[in-house]
């Protein structure tokens, strides 16, 4: 491999580890700078490299290439270990914490973390990445000035709380003075 | 640029300047010098520096950038402690057994350089936090096939349930603070104060503040004669003397002339 | 390399690229089913491997060890390649105030508001509240006699300033040792 090889392999591999999504050929050869069909090669090269083909050893994640992209994956045979880690790390109920940020994004949503922590008057994203983890809330769009996610509840929610729609949530008593009017847009709460 | 240039150019900025008998220049390099042992903290004058410090507030336009002279803050609260230090021995805001173990003086120095180290380092947090907003880490949401062994939620919060964790979560999270109004201090009047203080000394010529502190009726009004001392002193109307750091403070009058008018005038900074 | 260290490296590095936080050492090791001084060592061999100082090439990624645990950081050199690509987006700045106060903190936790405010000399209240919301300080716990909540810095704020623990904050000015007697709580400053 020449150095210059392993110059775009190197920035190949800065892009694939912050994909979230499978990364088209093109989108890489602009990413790194070089033309397409060197990229095609790199990839090869790379993942050949990942699977023990090549010098070094057998990682434990892979390349693939899957639908028109390519992605790092955990090899296939170790998705035991992290599916055994993640079922014994959720906790089977919902803590405080994580219910009040519940209960904070059912009534103010569509609403930004930041919005929510503001009110919490703690960081809330480990408990937002709880919540998403567990399908109670979702994200619907992103601000298209600041980029922040806005957040809503799901069915799943409903579905738990033995209700249709948000609409039918109970009206929350206003002993907030002065938090009152972080609540317009919430029907039920205005009309109280 | 260093933490200590960038520091120091911005005193300069601000101006403090001290002109002591062993020393005149920037405050801010006097500090400089204390930090690095090139002068004795122990031959700075105390009243000497607390003088300049007052001139220099006095000439501080509005428009100043407070936020350039936070550190001068530190200065006025920490003179400010070390008077109401000597006007109540067990005073609340400076723990008396460190009034003790260090000389007023020293108080002043070490709190200076306390809040400058901090200042200073506050310059490596903002480095630190730049650069590492610049890294980039691999932040990738989890597959949804690794939570297929997750335990399935168990979900005991009725709708009311909800309804009421939402309002708990809304109640709005004040930090806790402990309440003043509680407190229901009666105005004392600095004028009135003064009339007595000077009446006292007129009489005596000399009296120490224990003396003149002596039958007054609450912190308040002991406060209020106090800083009609200071007041007076500002006119030139009284002199003090204390041999010791909270030693015994003796006020004496010495103004030549004095009018009822100047003690109609007195203390009109303090009036709303 | 053993067999059975490359059966460990590669099972943390499963772990690894799933991690959407720094992992600590025990939950990799839990995850691993490897006891901890076994996991230390591997993830030292790991980070030694992909810096290209074992027997592979430089990888374009690191492994770093912050705010308390593990994680996997595209290499310093190759965030420009990234970061034009990904587009991010500059965080909110924290103000000068903000900064000192959590200097403060960092320095004398556990701290009360009200010891920040001595040596700040200004009332901190605001600023508490901003650093509480953005995750970089929490409350430890009040103070028995006087109800007053002590404050500490989050493996948040050690991510952000890209260190482990406290301890490798900078020693701050070796004078403050003179004054110290007369100032409790500056023993954790002596200990650096």
């Amino acid at each position: 491999m020449t150095p210059d090889d392993r110059r775009i392999a190197m920035r190949l591999e800065a892009m694939l580890i912050v994909a979230d999504e499978p990364m088209s050929v093109v989108n890489l050869a602009t990413a790194v700078g070089t033309p397409v069909p060197a990229v095609r090669v790199a990839l090869q090269a790379l993942r050949a490299d990942y699977d023990g083909e090549a010098d070094g050893p057998r990682r434990g994640f892979e390349l693939r290439e899957v639908g028109g992209g390519w992605r790092v994956y955990v090899r296939e045979e170790l998705d035991g270990v992290v599916t055994e880690f993640v079922g014994s790390q959720a906790p089977a109920r919902l803590s405080q914490a994580a219910l009040e940020t519940l209960a904070v994004i059912a009534y103010k949503q569509p609403v930004t973390r930041s919005q929510v922590a503001q009110i919490r008057a703690v960081n809330v994203d480990s408990v937002v990445r709880t919540l998403l983890g567990r399908g109670l809330i979702t994200e619907m769009h992103s601000d298209p000035e600041t980029g922040a996610m806005h957040y809503g509840t799901t069915s799943l929610l409903l579905q738990k709380l033995g209700i249709d729609s948000v609409d039918e949530l109970p009206p929350i008593s206003p002993l907030l003075d002065d938090g009152a009017d972080g609540f317009e847009g919430i029907d039920g709460v205005d009309a109280l | 640029m260093s933490t200590d240039e960038r520091a120091s150019g911005e005193i300069d900025e601000g101006g403090f300047r001290v002109s002591l008998s062993n020393f005149d220049g920037p405050f801010d390099l006097l500090l400089n010098l204390i930090t690095k042992r090139e002068l004795d903290i122990t031959e700075v004058s105390l009243s000497a520096v607390t003088d300049e410090f007052i001139a220099y507030l006095a000439d501080l336009g509005p428009d100043e950038n407070l936020d350039e002279a936070s550190e001068f803050l530190v200065v006025a609260a920490t003179l400010l402690d070390m008077k109401v230090a000597g006007l109540l021995p067990q005073g609340e805001l400076v723990d008396a057994e460190a009034v003790a173990l260090l000389e007023a003086r020293d108080l002043l120095f070490a709190r200076l350089l306390q809040y400058r180290a901090f200042k200073e380092v506050s310059v490596w947090f903002a480095d630190r936090i730049t650069r590492e907003d610049a890294r980039h880490t691999r932040d990738v949401p989890l597959d949804e096939r690794y939570r297929a062994r997750t335990p399935e939620l168990q979900w005991t919060v009725s709708l009311d349930d909800f309804a009421a964790i939402a309002t708990l979560a809304f109640a709005p999270r004040e930090i806790p603070t402990v309440g003043l109004d509680h407190l229901h201090a009666p105005q004392v009047s600095i004028r009135e104060q003064a009339a007595i203080v000077v009446s006292a000394l007129r009489t005596s010529g000399s009296v120490t503040f224990r003396e003149l502190a002596a039958g007054a009726d609450g912190p308040g009004v002991i406060v209020a004669r106090f800083i009609s001392i200071l007041e007076l002193y500002r006119h030139a109307a009284v002199s003090f003397e204390q041999l010791e750091p909270l030693g015994e403070l003796t006020v004496r009058w010495v103004a030549d002339t004095w009018s009822d008018e100047n003690l109609a005038t007195l203390g009109a900074d303090y009036d709303t």
